[in-house]
């Protein structure tokens, strides 16, 4: 199996990414920027890091990179796509995704351990954690307050795309939990259709005990699995979904 | 062809929290500066583009702020000529 | 391009060489007649301008490259020393270290955070043009006292300027020091520090070989920042000289960085280029000198070909130059076109400006009109170097020699109270506000972050880990050059031997006050001959580093202060130890012993207002036994955790032991009896080397005990960790102490916070 | 007492290198606005200021620009007062 990890101009933690891939047991493939196919890989990842540098605003030019409009496609047609950090910054710009990142509360760039409570582990991306598992990765970011209006709030959380949510190490998603500002304490999400993730913290800095945590390894354990059993079925139904959410 | 000077000002929605905004009005509180009241934070971002007419001008830079320069989502903006360079 | 060979004459616009005009370039009468020797004629204002920027301190050392000869420099694992834009050593497994270390202290006063984000930028590039991937970076801050505004502004702005700039290229900061006293009011301390890996055979040189081969400008455009930048750096700051230095501020533009970083990358690995080299101070000039001066060949450009952002730029402006951003590299000829793809996909704009030439000089052309030509190798390497005698400033004298003996007993509450003031103060306070704004985990390599003993990555792919610590006590340094220099050594490769590493070699950054002054000159003097003793005991050669004088406003010179950059390598990562307790029931230790050394401290600092007395004696033989039984203990896996003893003494280290990292998990108790018959305060406060806490297993403890017995050092059982979230009691001899956690939490994590937050 | 709306429009100097600006031009020329031939990026602040007249407002809010709100090393600031709130 193989998986794109896009690298634009300014991506930092592509090689991360690579290795967490490999780690989980699937191909990496790196795709530059300018590419304009994926190269019939099975899932995409976009990378955290600083993108065009994060100027003007996070996310805001790379998501006109030609690679982007396989991307999109990719998503439409219900494949898999991972943005983390950068990724998911990218990927709200690029309307994959609800909302936007705005800078975080302290006004600071943090970088520090964070917990977050699976919310659900009937997705592609979860299925190898348990529902309410507490788990530990890094974050990394400057700008990840997490905002949408009201309505796309209510609709994230009734359709239970909430994937995962900052807690304390009990569990609790606390407001002294939240290290950003994020509405609902949100640390990730999913489209629609339930095929394209995006999150501000870093599995693939959590892959391994000599870094604190094997937390992030799960998930791309998970994507690799969904790629394997993802039935034609299932993707015309995320394919479907996320249509129906692009026409609102 | 004349060269215009185009200044956009692209501001956070009303609603949306500044917390930027917010660090500036305490710290010109704490400077005394207590007659203010509000503080609200946005990007200028000044143009210089070259176009038959002024209003040509306005009108292809209010289409780069739809696709790029502002985030609908978060973001309101302004576009004004304000003459030629 | 030589279409015209005549000699360079005088551009239209030129002011005339005055006696004047050579001071304002900050060249004496006599370099000027040297200059002339050289030249064998007078030179034009260009050619001043060039040579002023070459025979600034910044990069002609006039007035330390001759003791910074006395520097031990080699060692079986040198690959490269001094001289280069790094040095460089095998660490093992056909993987070299390069590393290296400057200062940005004058830009950062002027404005903190682009001062301090193109410090970051600098020392990135002098790394990555070896051929190393930057890994890791860390930085070494002094300030003024927190308490003042313009501190707490300097000192935001310098964070920010650091993380954003290495945040955004990706280089996880493993370390650094902060420490604040007013000896540096008016002089920030900001040094940078960067780490990057090769295989050994990627090695590359700043080199200009091969004649014929194409010099490219690359990277961002040549503006008129920071023209005369380095003489800038090499000069005191003076009231009112903001306004005059604003022109002289650099932006720094990281992503511009990142994709340098990248293409160089691909460059060397390409075969197309034969050196490189950062444009840092003093711009295409001193890249081109030194490129041209180390291989003994020439170089020739064209000015004209330079893409420029500002227009009408004179040769002397886009020769003397330090925008940002930039490099020079030599290609091999018929491979310009390859390698211009490669920058090409880069996005970077790449200019051919000129070429290597066999005729032994640093020739310029304005659109092919000679402007400068002067001998290479005399213009590099020919500046005059100075050794005027120092003098110790009796003052200094003065205050080593005072009484501080009283302040050493405390008893009761008070002691309890001074306790907590001292962990509590901003120099020992955790760094958690600064160290959570740099990236610490890009790269997944971090397997010991900031916040504990020294900071260790792992090299991709392998077992191998890299250790880096930056230390410098300048109060220390002040009352005594000698062994407050040795010191910083000692307690550099401390940190490092304190995860397990053993360290192998410094990177340095001498910064101090102005050396036309005797006292100076003395301080100078006695920290270089510090450096020397200890690096050769430890065996840690010097493999580079950086002058910084000029220190100064309106005369008052900061403490001088080298910094010193220690790395170190560790053969397994599982073997990594952290610095804070872990198990209740372990055995506490100390190695090493106590003395009760108040000189120069923390304690006498924050608590009295002192600056006085003899500051802590370092023992080069214990040290190096200290540091070598460390990675041996480390290797058996019997350390629970292993914390070193500096600033703030046994108070602060043992708080640190307890209360670990913020973020993870409970601080955990501990219970110490203390028996040395020394004042209680100078036993607690005192910053005496030579000492490390360590803790293990009861299981462990006979062969913590047999090592340290093996090694030489003294090896004292003095306690046992306890529980979770209860506290820290201390028994010595007829005074017993019992800290919360909670409450030494909320001093030592909060301290900084509370003086922080409420700025802008 | 009134209340004015005051806008702060914060630049950086000239000469200085604006990479933000140089980023968003070549973004601009990459989706087709090749006719615009200059970026540069500022700050706009917008603040709310209760005072006697526009004048004093002004005045207030100039110079908390050059304590606070714009830095002298690498920025010029201009004030508008945009009418009363
Ligand atoms: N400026 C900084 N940047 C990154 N880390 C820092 C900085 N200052 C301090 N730290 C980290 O905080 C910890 C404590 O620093 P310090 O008090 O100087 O320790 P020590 O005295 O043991 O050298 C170390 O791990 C150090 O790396
Ligand atoms: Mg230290």
């Amino acid at each position: 199996m193989r998986i794109a990890v896009i690298t634009f101009p300014g991506s930092n933690c592509d090689q991360d990414c690579h290795r967490s891939v490999e780690a989980a047991g699937a191909t990496a493939v790196p795709v530059w920027h300018r590419e304009i196919s994926l190269g019939g890989t099975d899932a995409v990842i976009v990378p955290g890091g600083f993108a065009h540098g994060d100027y003007l605003r996070p996310g805001a030019i790379a998501r006109f990179s030609p690679i982007m409009t396989p991307v999109v496609e990719f998503a439409r047609a219900g494949r898999l796509v991972v943005g983390i950090c950068n990724g998911f910054q990218i990927l709200c710009e690029a309307g994959l995704l609800p909302g936007a990142l705005l800078r975080n509360r302290s006004l600071r760039f943090q970088s520090h351990d964070c917990a977050l409570r699976v919310e659900r582990s009937d997705t592609p991306f979860t299925s190898r954690y348990r529902e309410g598992q507490v788990i530990r990765m890094p974050l990394a970011h400057a700008d990840g307050n997490y905002y949408a209006d009201r309505g796309a709030l209510e609709e994230l959380e009734s359709e239970g795309r909430v994937l995962f949510r900052y807690s304390d190490a009990e569990g609790e998603s606390t407001e002294e939990a939240n290290p950003n500002g994020s509405l609902n304490r949100i640390a990730g999400i999913v489209n629609e259709g339930g095929n394209v993730l995006g999150l501000m913290p870093h599995p693939d800095r959590a892959i391994d005990l000599a870094l604190g945590s094997q937390d992030g390894l799960p998930l791309f354990e998970s994507l690799v699995d969904s790629v394997h059993q993802r039935t034609p079925a299932q993707m015309a139904a995320a394919e479907g979904r996320a249509l129906a959410g692009t026409a609102r | 062809m004349s060269r215009f000077r185009v200044e956009v000002l692209v501001t956070p929605r009303p609603g949306l929290l500044d917390p930027e905004g917010g660090a500036i009005h305490h710290a010109l509180a704490s400077l005394g500066y207590d007659e203010v009241a509000e503080v609200r934070v946005g990007k200028a971002i000044y143009l210089e583009v070259a176009a038959d007419s002024a209003a040509t001008a306005a009108a292809r830079v209010e289409e780069s702020c739809r696709r790029l320069l502002a985030n609908p989502v978060t973001e309101d903006f302004t576009v004004t000529v304000r003459g030629e360079a | 391009m030589s279409r015209a060979n005549g000699a360079p004459r005088p551009r239209p616009g030129d002011p005339p060489i005055t006696p004047e005009l050579v001071e304002d370039h900050g060249l004496s009468p006599s370099e000027y007649e040297l200059i002339v020797e050289i030249m064998g004629r007078e030179p034009t204002f260009t050619e001043l301008g060039v040579f002023s920027a070459m025979w600034s301190e910044h990069c002609g050392y006039k007035n330390s490259k001759r003791l910074l000869r006395l520097l031990p420099t080699t060692a079986p694992w040198v690959i490269q020393g001094p001289g280069e834009n790094a040095g460089v050593i095998d660490i093992g497994g056909g993987w070299a270290l390069a590393f290296k270390m400057e200062s940005h202290n004058h830009p950062s006063a002027v404005e903190p955070y682009q001062g301090a984000a193109t410090g970051v930028g600098g020392i990135l590039r002098d790394v990555f043009t070896m051929g190393a991937r930057p890994v890791a970076t860390l930085n070494s801050l002094h300030f003024g006292d927190l308490e003042g505004a313009r501190v707490r502004y300097l000192l935001a702005g310098v964070v920010r300027g650091v993380g954003d700039y290495g945040n955004c290229v990706g280089i996880p900061s493993m370390g650094g020091e902060v420490h604040f006293d007013r000896g540096y009011e008016e002089n920030p301390i900001v040094n940078a520090m960067c780490l990057g890996i090769m295989r050994c055979d990627e090695l590359i040189r700043g080199t200009a070989e091969g004649v014929g081969n194409t010099l490219m400008a690359v990277g961002a455009r040549t503006g008129r920042d920071g023209i005369h930048g380095a003489t800038f750096a090499s000069e005191e700051l003076s009231e009112g000289d903001d306004e005059a230095s604003r022109p002289q501020v650099q932006v720094g533009d990281p992503y511009t960085e990142k994709l340098l970083l990248e293409a160089s990358l691909e460059l060397i690995a390409s075969g197309e280029i034969v050196g490189i080299q950062d444009m840092g101070a003093a711009g295409l000039t001193s890249s081109g000198a030194e490129m041209a001066g180390r291989s003994g060949t020439g170089v020739e450009m064209d000015v004209a070909r330079v893409p420029v952002r500002a227009e009408a730029m004179t040769p002397y402006e886009i020769l003397l130059s330090e925008s940002q951003e930039r490099m020079l590299v030599v290609a091999r000829a018929g491979r310009e076109e390859a390698a211009c793809q490669i920058l090409e996909k880069w996005e970077l704009e790449a200019a051919t400006i000129g070429q290597v030439t066999d005729r032994g000089t640093f020739r310029v052309l304005e659109d092919g009109v000679p402007v400068a030509e002067i001998p290479a190798l005399p213009l590099t390497e020919g500046c005059p170097a100075y050794e005027r005698p120092g003098e110790e400033s009796g003052e200094v004298r003065a205050l080593r020699a005072q009484d501080i003996s009283r302040y050493g007993e405390l008893s009761g509450d008070d002691l309890r109270v001074a306790f907590l003031e001292v962990v509590g103060t901003p120099a020992v306070a955790s760094k958690q506000w600064i160290y959570e704004q740099y990236d610490t985990t890009v790269r997944a390599s971090s397997i010991e972050r900031p916040g504990g003993s020294a900071g260790l990555i792992r090299i991709p792919g392998t077992d191998l880990g890299v250790a880096a610590s930056t230390d410098c006590n300048g109060r220390h340094c002040y009352l005594d050059p000698r062994s407050g220099a040795a010191g910083a050594v000692v307690e550099a490769a401390r940190n490092v031997a304190c995860t397990g590493a053993t360290p192998l070699a410094i990177t340095n950054c001498l910064n101090f006050g102005s050396p036309l002054k005797a006292e100076i000159r003395h301080q100078f003097r006695e920290a270089v001959l510090g450096i020397r003793d200890a690096c050769a005991h430890l065996e840690t050669p010097v493999t580079g580093g950086n002058v910084s004088f000029y220190n100064e406003t309106d005369g008052k010179a900061v403490y001088p202060t080298p910094v010193i950059g220690m790395v170190g390598t560790i053969a397994d990562v599982a073997n990594v130890v952290g610095h804070s307790f872990r198990r209740p029931g372990d055995a506490i230790l100390l190695l090493g012993h106590n003395r009760g050394e108040l000189g120069g401290s923390e304690y006498l600092y924050a608590l009295h207002g002192v600056v006085a007395g003899e500051p802590p004696r370092v023992d080069l033989e214990a040290e190096r036994a200290l540091t070598r039984c460390l990675p041996a203990m480390a290797a058996r896996g019997v350390l629970g955790s292993a914390h070193d003893v500096a600033t703030g003494g046994l108070a602060a280290t043992l708080a640190e032991c307890c209360l670990g990292r913020p973020r993870t998990g409970w601080p955990v108790g501990a219970s110490l009896h203390l028996h040395d018959a020394l004042p209680p305060a100078a036993l607690l406060f005192g910053e005496d080397h030579g000492r490390v806490i360590v803790s293990a297993s009861p299981a462990d403890e006979a062969e913590v005990r047999e090592i340290a017995a093996r090694h030489g050092v003294p090896c004292t059982p003095i306690g046992t960790v306890g529980e979770e979230r209860s506290s820290l009691r201390i028994h010595l001899r007829g005074e017993s102490l019992e800290l919360p956690l909670d409450l030494l939490a909320d001093r030592y994590f909060g301290a900084i916070p509370r003086a922080m937050d409420d700025e802008p």
